[in-house]
Parts: structure tokens; C-alpha cells; sequence
């Protein structure tokens, strides 16, 4: 039972305070405009400065430039930065899902071209998995792969919730390349350079009224031949579950990021008479510092278990529903105690609230991710499957029917 | 024992609808956020349709209806967001007929807008005899008060988020003199009089901050029953309109759940989808009758009343608050964006449980009204169980 | 918007209230123990007493006995008996459930055999539809009834959640009588002599302790020939919706007569000073208080629609749902302000917070409610039925596989 | 970082569920309901396994463990429903042996028994520095008082439903002396005392209300800081003791849900079962992930007990009733009969609920915790997000 360093992890965050101590000054601010160019290019270059002294990619192997250390040093470096008040690489997909993607199912060749000018800030990635008649069933996905006669692949479809589009380098694109095989079938990897001709972006606006995400369109794109599938052509539904369970990681470690803590919660309604006259409100406080703080027990305990080599299950996912839920609940507490001024555009508890609709949503639908726990966790059976033993273009024909009768 | 609508209700909701359909108010919603002040002027359509008279006695040209008919038109201004002072209005036309003041006639007629300053009564619970307003930091201050030392009387206080404030005419202030409720009538032209115009979240919600610093006033010949009625009207209507925009939400959201698929299978065929949208009706349904409640309260059983329109508030801007999240929910995370409408009722939500005292304050004075009745009458039998 | 008595229905009420005036001092007590053959002698003996009155059976049609009555009187006849302290008839099964059945698919000889005894209280029914694995999935009953050679049905099954068997004449069974056909049909309706043969009663105890309901086992019960059949061989889930219609209907206008009250649950914690100081118990009493005053309204409103002509629609399962949420709701304020002494037993709250959880599934499970309510009123699709098409027999066997697999 | 069990921890809880599984509790639980005081005597058998000590020092023949152990103990206690004193004993023991009192050694032996009264320190937001007990009647009632003024040190109070007093050897009884905590040993045998055994609901846990009428006392040589963790660790350990409860309650729903078929599917595969048994999960494993956070400050942190204890007992409390109304629905109409157990384990949730401060104290307490840190600290500034 035990929160504190190690002694090599004690002199590991020395250091790494020190240098940040250091450095900070160069450090451009932790929030700002992603769609002002001048601060993208001041993140990139601090990504940069930040990989020179393996402060991103902590947990990459040091074959692909990465020091090779554990989940606690990465958490180590992340608590650091956010008490530096300096944020960390702007490559986020790319650091924890891209880069860990091609290390898994790319080829040397594909290891070699990408992996370090990603590390470096040079090349953002982005992900194009989502679609709109894909989400939480992402294996629905309809963009279409063609092979031409010179052997170069044409893609065409839509997809949307793409963090970092407007200034990626590259698209890891999950798309159809055989609509007679089961949707789980016939799926392929690739990637894909986002200034090809053909390829669109448009921000998608949030309830806050930012575009925080992006849809992309893709208009016969061109994406060259076969080095441009990661991993094999039909096993694209084998690289998205690799990029789906370093998410799960993501999300199992990450929600203190978001600042959800009690701590923070409790200092927007303790200036109120409000908590001490009207029924509810310090219960209300109560449900969310009790969800918060075992939330981040239950990332102590994961990180444990990390520690140990173990990878967090499906019930990770309960750390999201919780911490969203809770969020939500807080915003809802702060706004009632404070009153419509807690509304005030742009302010903190306004783009709070407007955030977390969308936030509920993103990594897998409530509903979808209690479905996962309880078949894979308790052993509940599934639910019947109408999309099991039909090709793709058939379950599509289907549906068109449904609707229409 | 007949709770049903009456020909004349149905007309008249159907009316409003009528006159509702006119204005593309969705749309202009959306432009407003982009474009301040883009929104359609309703206002000339709602003097036409009467609704400024629809609760002035005739004595003073208006048609002498019920808080409940009241309730029926602000329920298609909550199903359309429709944008047009109405619920800071009634209250001020209710106070200003029952007075016989003057300005009941031109407000009849729509050529005066006076508007309501909604001030709390004191709650039968604690029984400390306070009237409270809404304050800028969301705390509950005191209502303002009336000074008669000088040769008029003036009245001095600040009252924040007053719904359709900004170019109103008339200001309907509920001060204390000398302790006791006083309703008065300040000409938002005269001075001492400061109205500042403010938007928070939901751009189709017109509201301002009152300040009041020794601003010339004219007493209301207004009972303390008829000054506290006025806050209670004010919560029926948020009540009122809540449950429209709920009622709407639910077609956006059910119609959705039908044509979406996933899995192979259309969403409203899960139960996770199907036993959310049918809370919403539960909460609808439940919100409505307490609508039913509030008007045959108001109608025949006064006493009923804070505890009717309490319930009312309390239960619509619970529903209207899931009923907004559900029609984000179920259209996923496209439902959290401006490709949608959704957004627009989720601020609509957001603000308005945060208005002329919140939920939580609706919430307390209805267990406050409960449990004073409690304490007042001897606890009652057990009653016989049907068996 | 009038809760007025019209001035027919005050004078109904003058004339029902003076008559109870005088003869509520021949009244047992309203709650007794319903396993004390003396209690339930007295309360067949009031009914036979209101009968006679015309107090029971308020809407039964003349022909049948009744007065033939709208709904709003009955509801007055209902408030008039709380408020003189005394019961209404012991058999609210049979008058309320199984009369009605009986009008709706009886032949004439059976309409003269049983409606008058039932009426007056001497012979009292039972309701044997639910089994153990046919609950919320009634149509999936397993009680069997086969025709022997000499014309007589033979009856073999379990039922349960049977109200009032310890002391019923007669049951009104949903029983088999044909496996090889889809589980909807094949099933027939009977009236089983609860003195048969066979018959054995056997008191189900609640959490209180209380045997409020009964199984029934039914050990090759020779029931009779034709002539006990209700309605058509094979034509028993008509019959069983014609009665779970009208179970709706009492649900739906019923819900006060348990006493579930905002008042009653406001005086149970007004005295407390925790009330006032302890954060969410006002805003729990406000729950209640809201759900409770909008399921009241909810019922005015279907009795303006029943005096309309028009029968409530599924959306009344729905106030059952809030009126049991509500009133656990209260039970759990209750005791949380009063201690652990508001749990004493036996004891008034103990005795509540003990019945809600077997109401919670009587008359439809929450889930089955919403069930329909969505697909009915909202127009949901269905969830996939895997027991559709099948016989009912294959069904039982594909399902003892699913449990060994 | 590590915050996995370790390898002794596994061993006492393995230990602990060995002895456990000697006694079929469950059953004993229902024969109890018949027959009250039908229960198996499993005091040898905890005494065997050394529990009367486990929070006692070496020094006095303990084993010294923390809290965090007791807690594990107590999981167990609670998956198996077993009456055995032990929440009332533990706090006890700890007083006992930081003051170094001579029944120390005695108590670790499982020779004399002591009993903890418990009070609840004063809310450090309202900082009116009131220590409270359980009322009779639900109220929080003044703790007891410590009388100098004789020659003896006497004591006067009443505190109700004390978990494990009847048969108790000894009182440590929390009073204040002129304003101030003591904690204070009293001979449950001694003048002036009344120990009235008491059942509610839940015939597996034994309670009294307790009576001191001017009561010979010893006073306890305790800092307030331990007089207050007193509190904290019954608090943990009735939380711990609901995990236990939780976590069988959801092994048997589980297996139900896979077994039960209705409408043609096993009823686990519907989403309003699965996802509700999933709920449950929720809710375990983030009161687990709580009692994880009360070891760490129990052994690290003593500044965060009161925040992790009432929030562990708040989260655990809720997750028990959730858990126990849970099996019921899953196993639908006979889940609320004595067919099953399941109301072994309602029963079980009801009572707990409601003891030592109840839920609704904790969650204040809770809330009061994190409101006096934000009023003592200036407001943190917005931390970064993670882009």
C-alpha cells in the first residue's frame, strides 16, 4: 500500500522537474487556438525539444527512439508537465495509438519512415476510424479501398471525429476492401497522406461552438501501393483492436488530465452560503468527490498492475463512464450554485458543460461499453446478432429496407 | 371530475401553434448564436394572437383567462424555442388588472410591456418572513425596499436574470415596506433605474440586471396573496414551457431511434435506447399533469397552489434537463454538435434550470410546503391498504 | 379542469357515505390476518353485506348484479370505504379481475353459475396464471392439461404469486394443452375447484415474513370436461390478455389506495430536526412529492378519460413504475431520518420498505413495462424474438442446452 | 507505486475467508429470523484467528497490523453475513492500546471484549467543535459527558444501536470533558449503567442502547486525533464489511441472469439486466478502489482519513443497497421471498444504512471535508487538459 517513488523513480522525476524548471520559459501555453497555425507550429517545436530529452513517448523501446521505461515514469512526466503548467507533445493519437500501431503491425520499412519524425513533432498523425454510421459498431465502416490496375489503392468515404486533421502529416485509415466478406472481414489498415488530392477537412463545431474535432472526406484518394497498408490487406480489423486497447489504456490512466478532481469541484461552490441552506447540494458534492477519488485510485491500481506487466481489461471502461458522469454532475452542481453567471461564454464552467455531451459519447457509447463489461467481464451472454453470418453489402441492403418500411 | 382540455383550451393552443408555425424560430435559434439579436420579432404576432391580455380582466380589455391557458401558449413557445416576452409579461399583466392600474389596458393591447421582477415568498418551513431575489452570483438576496421617507415613494435593490426585461416598459417590482410585501410599478425609463441587457448560453433567452437606487415607484393595491401568486405563475410558465421543449425533444429523438441502425439492428430496438426514451415520456407525462394541478389549483383551491406550482417547476426542468441529454445521447456524439439541433435544446435546458430561483430552490419549497402542512395537521391514520 | 363531484355523483356520494355512517360499526377491521379463517369469515360477510348495497361490483352491468356504474363512482365508493375505516369486498380478484373475464368469454351457463356467488362474496377466486419460469414471459407457461378418455381435463403444473388461494372456491388456471404449436397458442383457460384433488396451497413468505401470496400445485387435478374451459380450447391467451387489461386498469387508478401518499410520507419525517440540517433529504421529499402528486393527477386524468369511454392505454404501466420508485424513495427517507428504530418490527415502515421490492415485479417487471410502453406507444421496434417460429416444446429443449452449454 | 494486496494480506484475508467457511452464516441468517439468537458462536473460532488483536500493539501481545487488515477481515465478514463482534471490538482494541491500558493485553487474548461507542467528530465546515452519537429516534444527540466534580470520574449519556455491545466486557466510551474529547473506559457491569440489547431488521447484528448514569470511568490517555480515527475506522470497516456483502450479492445475481431464460434468451443477455448487474460492478469496484484509498491514508496520509472514511462508507453504503435491491430484480417476484436469500442481504442493506452516523452523514461529512480544504486553500488554478 504505497503511493510513493521509488527511490529511482524519486531521482527520475528530480530530474525531469529540473529540467522543466529549466526550460519551462520556452514552453508555449498548455491550452490555446489548434486552429491558429503560429501556436500549432510553437507545440510542434516543443514536441521536439521535449523528445530530444525523452520526455514524450516514455514507454516507447529505445529501438524507435523511445527510452523505454514504464507506465509510472510516463505518469511521472505527465504530473510533472501539468505542475510545470506546460503542455505535453501535440501528437497525443500519434504518441499513444499511431506510434504504437506501427510498431505492432508495420513493416521495418513502415517503422522506419514514420516512427521518428513522429516522436519529433514533425509528423502528426491523425486517426480515421469513425464514421458517421460508425461508431460504437466501428466495424460498419463503409469507406471504400479500391486497388487500380497499376496496383495503387483509391479511397472514398467519410469519417469523422478526427482529433488534429487540420495540421496532420498522415491518416491511419480504416476502410473496406471486400464488401462479400462479414463486416468484421474485409476490413484493411492505411495509411494515408493528408495533403492528397481528394482529401477534405471541415471542423465539426461542439456545443461550445470550437471545432475540437474534425470530419475528413475522402474523394478517390490516391494513397500509393501496398506499403501504404499497415499490416495485411483483410486484417484491418486486427490493427484497430491494437489501436482500441492502447485507447482503453489511455482512457483507464488519463481522466485526472481533464482536471476532474474533487479538489478542483469543491473550490467553485465553497464560496457559496448556497452548499450550507439548500437541500442536495453537499450530497451532490458528496457523489462526486466520492466517484472522483476512486476513480483515481482505481488509475493507482491500474498503474500497479501495469507495473506488473498486466494490461488493464474492458473494465477500464467503468473509469470513463464514472468519470464522465461525475464531471457532468459537478458542472451541474457548480452552474446551480453559482447561478446563470456560471454560464458566461468564454468561461471555464461553460466550456466545461458544453464539453462533456460530447465527451460521453467519444471512446464508445455508455450503453456500448456496459455491454463490453458484461459480456467480457461478468460473462453475460451477448445479445442476438443480426450482422453475423451476412456479407457487408447485404446487412447495408437490409437496412435501406428497414428504414424505408 | 373532467380534467380534460376544453373546445376553447384546444382552440386556443392550437391557435398559438397557428401563429408559432409562422416563425422558423429553430433555425433563427442557431443564427443567434453566430449573429446576436438575429432573431424574429415576434412580438407584433403575439399581440395579434392577444396574448398580452390573455390574464387582464375584461374591465381592461383583456380576455380574462387562467394561469392554466397562460400555461398552454407558453408550452408552444417551449416547443418551438420561440424567442417573445411572455413569461416575464404575464405575471406583470396579472399584478397590474388585479390593481386596477392604469397601464392594465395599453398592457392588454400590447402598446405597454411591463415585466415581472420575480421575488420569492418566504418559505412556510423556516417561516422568516423573507422575500428573496434572484442575486448576480447565484446567492438569494433581499427583495429591494421601499423608502417613503421623501415626498414619493422610491424603492432601492438589485434583481438579476429577470426574463424578458430588456426593453420592457414598465418594471413590476416586489419590494418590503417595512418588513411587509409591496408590489410597485417603476417606469424602466425613470431614473435610478439601470436595466443591463445580458446573454448567458441560450441566445434565444432575453434577460437583463436590474439595478433599482431610489427609482421613483407607485404602489399596487395588490394583496400579499396575489404578490406571492405572481411567483408561482412565473414558475407554472417555466414549468409550461419546459414541457414543450420536452415534448419536442422526444419526437426529435424518437424518430431518430427509429431510422438509425447499428449492429444490424435499428437503436430504438435496445433497451438501453427504448427505456431512455420512454423516461423522458414518464417524466413528460408525470410533468404534465402537474401542469393539470397547477390550473385547477389556481382555478379552485388557492392554497394548493405553491406546493402545485413548486411540483410543476421542480418535476418539467428535471425532465427537460434528461430530455435534453437523451437527444444527445441517442444521436451519439453528431448529437453533441452543431450538425444537429440538439446543442440548441441543451442550452435551452442548461439556462432555464437556472432561472427565477432554479430547480433547487423550487425543489425546497416544495418539500418546505410539505413538510409545514405536515407540522400544522395531526399525523394521519394509517390508511387501509387495498388488499 | 374540474375535480368537482358533478351533482349526481355528490348525491351518490351523500347516499354511499350515509349508509357506511350506519353500518361501518358491522365491519371488521380493514387489515387482518389473512390466514385466520375468522377474519376471513367477517370479511365475506361484509362483502355479501355491501353486495347487497351494491358497494362491490360498482361497474358489473345489471344483468350481471351490479348497478352498472361508471369508474368516477367507483372511485367515490373506494374513498368513501378509506374514509369510514373499513374494507371494501375480501375478493378483489374476482370482482375486479375474473367477473369481468367471466362476462367477457363465459357461456351463459357459466355467467349463471359463478357471477353471483362471486359477487356476494361466496365464492372467493384466485388468479392461476404466473409460474416460476412464466413471470414477465407469461405466454411461456408449462402447466399442462390433457383431455383423458372420458372427456375430463387432467391438469399438472406449478403456479405462484397466487393472492388468496389459502381460502379460494375457484382458480382461474392458464394452462398447455398443446406443445406442438408456438408458444402464443395451444394455451386454454380453466376454472379449477380449489378443493379438488390434487390441489395443494402452499403460502409464499414475503421479506416481512407475511405469506402474502400463494404457490399452487396442481398434481393431475381432474378439473371436468368442456364445461370448465373459459372461452375456446386453445384460445387461453385471449382470455389472459382480456384480464391483464383490466389488471392495467385497476394498476393505473389504484395506485392511492396503498397509501402511498406525498402527506402521509411528509408526516413520517416532518418532526425531525435532521430535516432541516442533514444535505438531500428535502430534495428527496420533494422527489416523492412531485412523483407522487403527478401520479395522483395522472390518475384524475385517466378517470376523465375512462368517464370519456376511451380504456387507458399501456403508458399506465408507467405510473406504476413511478408510484413504486416514489415510494421507495419515501421508505428510504423514512428510516435514513427516523434510525434504525423506524425498522422495528412489526411496525408500519418495516412493514412498507419490506412489501416494495415484491411490488416492484407484481404486474410486470420494470424493464418488460418499458418494453412496451416503447414499442407500443412510441413506436420502437422489437427486440429480436429467438422465440418466434418455434414449437413451444423445441423452445424448452433449445433452452436446457443454452443452460448446460 | 504499489497498491496490490501483499503477500501477508492475502494470507490474513485467505486465512480469514478459511475460518469463515466453517459456519454456513447464510443459513444460520435465516434460522435467525425464526429463532433469534439461533446464530453460531464464531467468537472462538475469531479469536483463534487472532482477530481481537489485530490492531493491537505487539507490546501488549497484538499483532499490529493497520486498519487496512481489519478491513480485510471485515469484507469477509460481510460476503458471509457472519455475526461475530468485530466493527464494535476493533476501534476499541486500537483505543485501548495507544493509551496502554491494562485490558490491552486481555482484549488481544480475546479474554475481555471491549465495545466502541461510537461519535463523530464535529464537521470541520461548520467548526462548532460538537461531538454527536446516534439518537434513539434518529436524531444526533450530544455525546456523553465527562463529571469530575465526585471523586471518581464519572460519565452521563446515552448512545443508541451500538453494533456489538450486548455481552461486551467493557465500554470505551467517547464524552466530553468540559468541552473537550476523552475517550474513557467504563465496566459494562459497573452502577449506573444499562446495556439494552436490541434487534431491527437484520437479525445477524447485534446492537444495544446504552445508558451511563453517572457511570465510574477511566479516562483514556488518547490524542483527539485518535479519539476521531476511532470514528473513521468504524466507518471504514462497515464499508469494507458492504464490499464483502456486494460482492457475493453480485456472484449470485450473475449466476442467475446466465441461467434464467425468459422470452426464448437467457435474461443476462437483455441490456436492463446486463447493464444493471454491470452497475453494480461499477459500484464495487469504485468502494473497493475506496478502501484502498483509506488503507493509504490510514498508514501515510492521517490528514486524509476523514475525507477517505467517509467517502469509502458513503460509496460502499450506496453500493450495498444497490447491490441488495439488485438481486431482487434479477431474480424477479421470488427474489423478494424467503425462496431465495436475496432478502437476507436487503435486510442486511436496510439496517446498515442507517447505523453509526448512517449514509447521510457520511456524505455530508464528506462534503464538508472538501469544502473546508477548498475554503482553507486559495482556489487552484485551471489545470492543463490534455490535447
Amino acid at each position: 500500500m504505497d503511493l510513493d517513488d521509488s527511490p529511482e523513480q524519486a531521482t527520475y522525476r528530480a530530474e525531469v522537474r529540473e529540467w522543466l524548471a529549466e526550460h519551462r520559459h520556452e514552453a508555449p501555453a498548455p491550452m490555446g487556438d489548434m486552429e491558429d497555425s503560429e501556436y500549432i507550429e510553437a507545440r510542434r517545436t516543443w514536441q521536439r525539444q521535449l523528445s530530444e530529452r525523452q520526455l514524450v513517448g516514455v514507454t516507447w523501446p529505445s529501438e524507435f527512439g523511445g527510452p523505454g521505461r514504464g507506465p509510472v515514469e510516463q505518469l511521472i512526466v505527465n504530473q510533472e508537465l501539468v505542475a510545470a503548467g506546460v503542455p505535453g507533445g501535440i501528437d497525443v493519437i500519434g504518441l499513444g495509438l499511431m506510434g504504437p500501431c506501427i510498431m505492432v503491425h508495420g513493416t521495418p520499412a513502415q517503422k522506419e519512415r514514420y516512427l521518428a519524425p513522429l516522436l519529433h513533432g514533425d509528423e502528426v498523425w491523425c486517426q480515421l476510424f469513425s464514421e458517421p454510421a460508425a461508431g460504437s459498431d466501428l466495424a460498419a465502416v463503409q469507406c471504400r479501398a479500391r486497388r487500380g490496375d497499376d496496383g495503387s489503392w483509391r479511397l472514398t468515404g467519410q469519417k469523422v471525429w478526427t482529433t488534429n486533421a487540420q495540421f496532420a502529416r498522415f491518416g491511419m485509415c480504416l476502410a473496406r476492401t471486400d464488401g462479400d466478406q462479414p463486416k468484421h472481414k474485409g476490413l484493411t489498415m492505411f495509411v494515408v497522406p493528408m495533403d492528397a488530392d481528394g482529401v477534405t477537412v471541415r471542423g465539426l463545431r461542439q456545443i461550445s461552438g470550437e471545432a475540437e474535432f474534425n470530419e475528413v472526406f475522402l474523394d478517390d484518394v490516391v494513397v500509393g501501393g501496398d506499403e501504404m497498408v499497415m499490416g495485411e490487406v483483410g486484417g484491418g480489423w486486427g490493427a484497430a483492436l491494437t489501436v482500441l486497447m492502447y485507447e482503453r489504456m489511455m482512457i483507464g490512466l488519463g481522466t485526472e488530465g481533464f482536471g476532474y478532481s474533487p479538489e478542483r469541484f469543491a473550490g467553485a461552490v465553497a464560496g457559496s452560503s448556497r452548499m450550507d441552506r439548500e437541500s442536495g447540494l453537499r450530497a451532490k458534492l458528496a457523489d462526486v468527490a466520492a466517484e472522483l477519488l476512486a476513480v483515481r485510485f482505481r488509475g493507482f491500481q491500474s498503474l500497479s498492475q501495469l507495473e506488473d506487466g498486466r494490461v488493464p481489461g474492458p473494465e477500464f471502461g467503468l473509469a470513463k463512464i464514472t468519470t464522465v458522469n461525475a464531471a457532468i454532475t459537478a458542472g451541474d452542481l457548480i452552474a446551480d450554485v453559482n447561478g446563470p453567471d456560471a454560464l458566461v461564454e468564454p468561461g471555464e464552467w461553460a466550456y466545461h458543460i458544453s464539453f462533456l455531451p460530447g465527451l460521453k459519447s467519444a471512446g464508445g457509447a455508455e450503453p456500448i461499453l456496459r455491454n463490453t463489461v458484461g459480456e467480457r467481464v461478468l460473462g453475460m451472454p451477448p445479445e442476438p446478432r443480426l450482422d453475423k453470418n451476412i456479407t457487408f453489402d447485404d446487412l447495408v441492403a437490409r437496412q435501406r429496407e428497414g428504414i424505408a418500411a | 371530475m373532467n380534467l380534460e382540455l376544453t373546445d376553447e383550451q384546444i382552440a386556443l393552443r392550437d391557435a398559438a401553434r397557428g401563429t408559432l408555425s409562422r416563425f422558423d424560430s429553430v433555425a433563427a435559434a442557431r443564427e443567434a448564436l453566430e449573429t446576436p439579436g438575429a432573431l424574429p420579432d415576434i412580438w407584433p404576432a403575439a399581440v395579434d394572437a392577444g396574448w398580452p391580455g390573455l390574464v387582464v380582466a375584461e374591465r381592461h380589455g383583456g380576455i380574462e383567462l387562467g394561469v392554466f391557458e397562460a400555461m398552454l401558449v407558453a408550452e408552444e413557445l417551449g416547443r418551438t424555442l420561440a424567442s417573445v416576452p411572455f413569461i416575464g409579461l404575464v405575471p406583470a399583466a396579472a399584478l397590474l388588472s388585479a390593481a386596477d392600474h392604469d397601464a392594465a389596458g395599453p398592457t392588454a393591447e400590447g402598446e405597454t410591456r411591463p415585466v415581472y421582477l420575480p421575488a420569492c415568498p418566504p418559505s412556510p418551513r423556516l417561516d422568516d418572513g423573507v422575500w428573496t431575489v434572484d442575486g448576480l452570483d447565484g446567492e438569494r438576496i433581499p427583495a429591494p425596499v421601499v423608502d417613503r421617507s421623501g415626498s414619493d415613494v422610491t424603492v432601492t435593490g438589485t434583481v438579476a436574470w429577470v426574463p424578458d426585461a430588456p426593453g420592457a416598459d414598465l418594471l413590476v417590482v416586489v419590494a418590503t415596506d417595512d418588513g411587509r410585501p409591496t408590489a410597485l410599478v417603476v417606469d424602466a425609463s425613470a431614473d435610478g433605474v439601470t436595466v443591463t441587457s445580458e446573454t448567458r448560453y441560450d441566445a434565444t433567452r432575453s434577460m437583463a440586471n436590474i439595478t433599482l437606487d431610489g427609482a421613483a415607484a407607485v404602489v399596487l393595491d395588490c394583496s400579499e396573496e396575489e404578490i406571492a401568486g405572481a411567483w408561482h405563475t412565473a414558475q407554472a410558465l417555466l414549468a409550461a414551457e419546459g414541457v414543450g421543449t420536452v415534448d419536442r425533444a422526444l419526437e426529435l429523438a424518437g424518430a431518430y431511434a427509429k431510422e438509425r441502425y447499428t449492429f444490424g439492428r435499428a437503436i430504438g430496438s435496445y433497451q438501453a435506447i427504448k427505456h431512455e426514451l420512454v423516461e423522458v415520456l414518464r417524466r413528460l407525462q408525470n410533468a404534465r399533469a402537474l401542469l393539470v394541478n397547477v390550473g385547477w389549483a389556481a382555478g379552485a383551491s388557492p392554497d394548493d397552489l405553491p406546493m402545485a406550482a413548486s411540483a410543476a417547476r421542480y418535476s418539467a426542468g428535471h425532465a427537460l434537463d434528461f430530455a435534453a441529454r437523451s437527444l444527445i445521447n441517442v444521436h451519439g456524439g453528431i448529437g453533441a454538435t452543431w450538425e444537429h439541433d440538439a446543442p440548441l435544446y441543451f442550452r435551452r435546458a442548461q439556462l432555464s434550470r437556472r432561472l427565477v430561483g432554479g430547480l433547487g430552490l423550487a425543489g425546497d419549497r416544495l418539500a418546505d410546503e410539505c413538510l409545514a402542512r405536515a407540522r400544522r395537521t395531526a399525523p394521519r391514520p394509517e390508511p387501509a391498504a387495498v388488499r
